[in-house]
């Protein structure tokens, strides 16, 4: 915080209380660019690779909204070093909590990081521009089978980041009876010790399964009974946390449940009685995108950014720092011949290298458009009266 | 000086709103003229206007209607710290944080004065007030009297053309007090600076004072040297608010150039030979008042102005012995001056012993019925 | 808080037979316990600071020194350059930590003291002076103390994405121009909750302020703004300062309103804990807690060595 | 101009007031009066406030359901007056159990020696000025099935080989209630403190010569003398509790959800700005009426600006 910005906003505060029509001056001051000579090196010990390419760029800062733990900290490090730019990155743990704060206006973020069913709502709202893909090259190095889905056609508005699956997290030490569907976790021997993630349209998803509806179903009376049948679970369900459920998990708080990809990883690997199970009804399938906000303000450090960041000799620390499903190719060709011990704990793990069939099985949630009251009514409801 | 008056107050009105929201007038049409150099005191109780007069010359209130003049001067709106007058406050106002010193050189602070005149002056006034050796001292520190004297120092530092002193020794023991008053009488006498002292304790004011205004109700009552306030009182309550008086009611008998008789339904007895005073008109009520000492008991009956009593009771005091005496239902006060020993128990009235009073025709006032 | 100094110079003058309660040893002990329910939570805190386990759910004893790189096993810290102190390093090391800090600091500093100036201009206002709207005014203090914090966080969100966006739609502000959530917000909301705490702390201290101190400085000659320097101000100093620290103690602790106010670079303290919670709890954020606790602990210590060392020159 | 001013009282005070007001009517009634427009509002089906004078949110906060199981039209549904009443009820005890542990305390401390007293002080204080997150944190910490209450309560019975089984007590109602309480405690002695401290020592010497015991003392002296103390410290415990939604978010698991959390969730969550400001001024209104009831039988202690 320099002693200018400082100043600055002090005007500013002034003015409001003054005139409360202040014009002008909410804009960041720019911080000095880190020039060091020589190879750029972060305080980890991480030595960034160099932009290719390299992107002209007059901003100074970026300002990102991003999912807790999610993005690796010498990416965010390199990216500063490289580009001179200054990033900020605010977090939120859930899709509806981002929507709620980016639709509410006033915020200033360039990016931000929804799941694949929230862009079409943000679409719709006008929230988004439009990726010019001239400026995006370093695409290319996205798998298309992440590419051209059916909430963004043509990725007109976003850019894969991770992917994974929401399914069943147990602890084998502590239950007996390891549940294999989803319908095995409204069995009353789980009661008091389930972690679930407190994403309503997740787990009003797995119960939509469980009695054979679409988990996208718009059908009132589907959703109705839905809600009976959640209403049993959620009385079984000790903690929802959305932030960081393996922790419950590993501190013996909860002995299953239902968990991300990323958190079922580290739960596994501190404690290897934790295990991951696809349901036979088929796991959540997810997808986190990059979108640029309408009104950002420094669309030219985002594009470097997104380049930068798609980059394999960059985009393969998140699978060295968080454990997900990587839509990057080159990111895992690159993982692959420099960082094999990496690359194999990433490919080995059925956690984030989850085999063909179970994506076939998978279900995506989309956006249901009108019927989003509904859905949120249930888990208010729901939950509120547990 | 420039001009005969220090203060003078022109038909000044001061309007306060009750908390309850009703008008009030503090001060309801004063006029009072100040001399130079004089020790004028404004005297009553609380409430009468005597604070809120002075507050109007030092400048914390401004008045109503009417004009407050300072040397010649109208006064206006003119904030306290554009006027050539101090203020000695009744919690003396020493500022808590600053040291007797500090709180000495404010004033002249203020006026931008140098360090060592400032230095000088304190020093001076410090050996005025005889508390040298005390700069360094927090208010807090030092003795009721000590602080009482700072505050007049701080205020004298400065050079005012008048002084305000607003009940300055009432927080102060009686010994303490009348040291000081003779104190504070002996250093304007030696400056020569008015002095306008608010007090609710008449024999302060009339300890120390040239003038006296009598005041209560907002209104002066009465405005003379003390002598005249207290033998020629101009009403019923400045005869019983200085001193002690015994009232009677009565009516003008008869009147004549130079005297007047007036009859006492109570005492069912006529005073004759009473000087008269402007305005009385024959066959008019008034009330006649007596001082307690200028009431004679006498052994034996005279011819005129005496009247026959019961004892009821008497109290050893002192200086005098106050003896009650009842007159046909009627209870009269009289202060016996104790010029010889009372240790004998024969030199007392006892309490329903007879006796005759004397009221003598020069020390009866005639005083108007309010 | 109010620390008369006289309480340090008057001699205690309890008669202690007179007192029944004085001692009593139900008081004490059950202070004793509260005390203790105070302080446990802070103690395991600053103890699990030094956890060798990453996971942090039991004590896994202290982190092992002498290793010039850190070495894990599993989730355990093997060995560590720092020793002990291995998470202290670790937090050095986060950035984002000295930039949350420094945000809090800011928003702390320029909110106390704005809060502190306008809130003692209207604790005198209120105390000293009739005017219309007093009676609103002062009725419209209660209600940061009143209402729950929430809806006065939601309602300035509200309030704030709804004026900017008329600003931003009128004035046609783009791009860095435009008023966002930042800082700036954060301020002006903390000043809001911080004022009439300000306000009422230094009306409270004014109920008992003798008029005839400033009377007497108008009266040697000081006009009005001499006055309020040299005398009023001196004399409701500790009453402004009490407020101050009121005010600095709520924005520095405060999370509701920043959590709504916030926005890109004004990440506080608060709202980077309740991040890190959210993230893998490691023994980071406990080595953060120790160091604002240590931190809070000495000013205060300092701070209450300055006033006793005031106290006794008086 | 100047001279104007000097003499207008009433202007001088307006002017000094009105940094004060601007701050107050900017951010908290012109906040407050949106909120409440927003409340009559409906949402759309993407979460935008479409603006209406509709009451459909304070009929639905009050019970009125058209989801109903029996197919009919509509009916009865208590779930957010049980939210309501739940918060209300956690608020009560809340501030009974912090009464009931700051009580003693505050008198220690009132009766021990001056000089020893600010820092009696100083230790309450402390613990205030970490941080409310890391404080509802340190709580996990004890309170979990590993955590250290559970470690010691262990130990403690394999010196007795008592068979033990690690108490469940994070994520529970009790863990939300504890959690309050210590973060509110000190909220509750410094008005408490203030006003006992207030108390003339020779009002304990005259009850104790008109023959009172210490007992007798403590119910007819000490303790109406501090309850403008109490009457603070209530309003400074138990409206905060109402709209604090961390606590019960950390130690209840997101299970026990209150006023706050149903108001940040239709923020946040359930994307419905205008049922989530129906509810906060519900629960302002709760506050108001509570405060305003309370403090008309007992008062308003200036002590709640003291602490």
């Amino acid at each position: 915080m320099n002693q200018k910005k400082v100043t600055k906003w002090l005007g500013l505060v002034m003015a409001i209380s003054l005139i409360l029509t202040a014009c002008g001056g909410g804009g960041e001051q720019p911080s000095e660019p880190q020039t060091t000579d020589g190879a750029k090196v972060t305080s980890s010990g991480f030595t960034c690779p160099e932009p290719s390419p390299r992107v002209d760029v007059t901003s100074t800062e970026l300002n990102v909204f991003v999912w807790t733990e999610y993005f690796p900290q010498d990416m965010l490090d390199c990216f500063e070093l490289v580009y001179g730019i200054k990033l900020n990155r605010d977090e939120y743990s859930s899709n509806e909590e981002m929507y709620a704060k980016v639709s509410a206006g006033g915020t200033a973020y360039d990016l931000v990081q929804p799941t694949d069913y929230i862009v079409p709502l943000m679409i719709r709202q006008g929230l988004l521009q439009e990726y010019d893909h001239a400026q995006l090259p370093n695409l290319k190095n996205i798998d298309t089978g992440w590419l051209d889905k059916s909430f963004d056609p043509g990725n007109k508005y976003s850019v894969p980041y991770l992917a994974g699956t929401d399914a069943i997290v147990v602890n084998t030490d502590a239950v007996e009876n390891v549940p294999q569907s989803w319908a095995d976790l409204w069995k009353p021997e789980y009661a008091g010790k389930m972690v679930f993630i407190d994403d309503s349209r997740a787990v009003i998803g797995i119960t939509l399964l469980t009695l054979g509806y679409d988990v996208n179903t718009t059908d009132p009376a589907q959703l109705d009974e839905a809600k009976a049948k959640l209403a049993e679970l959620v009385s079984n369900i000790k903690v929802f946390d959305s932030d960081s459920p393996k922790t419950a998990l590993i501190a013996g708080d909860a002995d299953l449940g239902m968990v991300w990809t990323g958190e079922a990883y580290i739960a596994n690997q501190e404690n290897p009685a934790i295990q991951y199970i696809y349901p036979t009804e088929g796991p959540i399938l997810w997808q986190d995108n990059f979108v640029m906000l309408k009104d950002a303000a420094h669309a030219d450090a985002a594009y470097a950014w997104l380049n930068y960041m798609m980059q394999g000799d960059v985009f393969w620390l998140t699978m060295r720092d968080f454990q997900y499903t990587n839509p990057n190719k080159a990111a895992l060709e690159y993982a692959k011949t420099n960082q094999p011990e990496v690359y194999s704990s990433y490919a080995d793990s059925p956690i984030t290298n989850p085999p063909a069939e179970v994506i076939a099985n998978g279900h995506g949630i989309e956006d249901v458009g009108d019927a989003t009251p509904l859905y949120d009514d249930i888990w208010v409801e729901v939950k509120g009266s547990n | 000086m420039a001009n005969e008056f220090a203060v003078e107050l022109q038909d000044v009105v001061k309007k306060f709103i009750t908390p309850e929201g009703n008008e009030l007038n503090a001060v309801d049409h004063v006029s009072m003229q100040i001399k130079n150099g004089e020790f004028f005191s404004m005297l009553g109780s609380s409430g009468c206007g005597k604070t809120t007069s002075l507050r109007m010359i030092a400048g914390f209130e401004w008045p109503t209607e009417g004009e407050v003049y300072i040397e010649g001067k109208a006064m206006g709106r003119t904030p306290p710290f554009q006027r050539k007058v101090n203020t000695v406050f009744q919690s003396y106002a020493l500022f808590q944080h600053l040291t007797v010193f500090q709180n000495i050189a404010f004033g002249l602070e203020m006026e931008g004065a140098q360090k060592d005149e400032i230095e000088k002056r304190v020093k001076h006034v410090l050996e005025m007030v005889q508390l040298t050796g005390m700069e360094r001292r927090k208010p807090k520190q030092l003795s009721g009297g000590q602080q009482q004297r700072i505050a007049v120092a701080r205020a004298l530092v400065k050079v005012p053309d008048v002084l305000l002193l607003d009940e300055p020794l009432g927080a102060l023991d009686l010994k303490l007090r009348k040291d000081m008053q003779l104190e504070l009488k002996a250093l304007q006498q030696q400056l020569g600076i008015t002095f306008v002292y608010v007090t609710h304790d008449q024999e302060e004011a009339m300890t120390m004072s040239d003038r006296i205004a009598v005041m209560s109700k907002g209104k002066v009552q009465q405005l003379g040297a003390p002598v005249e306030i207290y033998e020629r009182p101009a009403n019923k309550f400045v005869a019983d608010f200085i001193g002690d008086s015994n009232f009677f009611e009565g009516r003008i008998k008869s009147l004549s150039k130079e005297e007047a008789v007036v009859f006492i339904p109570d005492l069912n007895a006529e005073v004759t030979g009473i000087p008269v005073s402007q305005g009385l008109v024959n066959g008019e009520e008034i009330t006649v008042s007596i001082r307690p000492e200028k009431v004679l008991i006498s052994e034996k009956p005279m011819n005129q102005n005496t009247f026959s009593g019961k004892v009821t009771n008497t109290v050893y005091i002192g200086t005098d012995t106050h003896v009650y005496v009842d007159l046909m239902g009627k209870r009269v006060k009289v202060f016996e001056q104790n010029r010889i020993s009372r240790l004998d128990p024969g030199s007392f009235y006892t309490v329903g012993q007879d006796v005759t009073l004397v009221m003598m025709p020069e020390n009866v006032l005639v005083l108007k019925k309010e | 808080m109010s620390h008369d100094p006289a309480h340090l110079t008057i001699p205690w003058k309890g008669v202690c037979g007179m007192n029944p309660h004085r001692r009593h040893p139900f008081i004490f002990s059950s202070a004793m316990l509260v005390y203790v329910f105070l302080y446990a939570p802070i103690i395991v805190l600053i103890l699990f600071s030094f956890n060798a386990s990453r996971a942090n759910v039991t004590f896994e004893g202290f982190v092992p020194t002498f290793s010039d790189k850190v070495v894990m096993d599993g989730s355990l810290v093997k060995a560590s350059p720092c020793g002990p102190f291995h998470w202290f390093c670790e937090l050095a090391k986060d950035k984002d930590v000295a930039e949350a800090a420094g945000n809090t600091l800011t928003i702390a500093i320029v909110s106390t003291l704005v809060s502190s100036v306008i809130g003692t201009m209207a604790a005198l206002a209120l105390q000293r002076y009739e005017f219309k709207l007093k009676p609103f005014s002062q009725l419209s203090l209660y209600i940061p103390i009143v209402i729950p914090e929430i809806v006065m966080g939601i309602g300035i969100l509200t309030l704030f994405s709804q004026l900017f966006g008329v600003i931003n739609g009128s004035l046609g502000l783009t791009g860095d121009s435009r008023l966002s959530m930042g800082l700036g917000t954060v301020i002006v909301s903390h000043i809001a909750f911080s004022v009439p705490f300000v306000t009422l702390v230094v009306q409270a201290r004014l109920q008992g302020f003798d008029k005839s101190y400033e009377e007497a400085a108008m009266d040697l000659g000081a006009n009005e703004w001499t006055t309020f320097r040299r005398v009023t101000l001196p004399m409701i100093l500790p009453g402004v300062l009490s407020g101050a620290l009121l005010a600095f103690t709520l924005s520095l602790d405060d999370f509701v309103i920043t959590f709504f106010t916030n926005g890109p670079g004004s990440t506080t303290l608060p709202i980077y804990v309740y991040g890190l919670l959210r993230r893998i709890i490691t023994p980071q954020v406990n080595a953060l807690s120790t160091v604002w606790i240590l931190t809070v602990f000495s000013v205060v210590l300092i701070l209450q060595w300055l006033q006793t060392r005031e106290a006794k020159q008086h | 101009m100047l001279k104007r001013l000097r003499e207008n009282k009433s202007a001088q005070g307006t002017l000094l007031a009105t940094p004060t007001m601007l701050w107050m009517i900017g951010l908290l009634i012109i906040p407050l009066l949106l909120t409440l427009v927003v409340s009559f509002g409906q949402r759309s089906p993407d979460g935008d406030v479409i603006y209406s004078f509709s009451l459909d949110n304070y009929i639905r906060l009050f019970g009125y359901s058209t989801d109903c199981d029996n197919g009919q039209a509509s009916c009865f549904d208590p779930l957010y007056l049980q939210i309501l009443w739940r918060s209300l009820t956690l608020a009560f005890n809340t501030t009974v159990l912090v009464i009931l542990l700051a009580y003693p305390l505050a008198y220690f401390i009132a009766r021990a020696h001056p000089l020893r007293r600010n820092t009696f002080l100083f230790m309450v204080l402390i613990p205030l000025w970490t941080n409310f997150v890391i404080r509802v944190y340190a709580w996990m910490m004890l309170l979990r099935t590993q955590g250290v209450i559970n470690l010691g309560l262990g130990w403690l019975a394999g010196l007795f080989n008592i068979p033990f089984t690690p108490l469940e007590m994070l994520y529970t109602p009790g863990a939300v209630l504890v959690g309050m309480v210590y973060e509110f405690l000190p909220f509750m002695i410094l008005p408490i403190y203030t006003s006992l401290e207030k108390i003339d020592n020779s009002l304990y010497e005259a009850a104790a010569d008109l023959g009172a015991n210490g007992l007798k003392t403590f119910a007819r002296v000490t303790l109406p003398l501090s309850m403008p103390g109490v009457v603070a410290g209530t309003i400074l415990v138990f409206i905060p509790v109402m709209g604090t939604f961390i606590v019960s978010d950390i130690l209840g698991g997101r299970q026990v959800i209150l006023v706050g959390n149903l108001i940040q969730r239709q923020f946040l969550d359930a994307r419905d700005p205008t049922f989530g400001s129906a509810a906060s001024l519900i629960l302002m209104i709760m506050t108001l009426i509570v405060t305003y009831f309370y403090t008309r039988k007992f008062g308003f202690g200036e002590e709640i600006v003291v602490a």
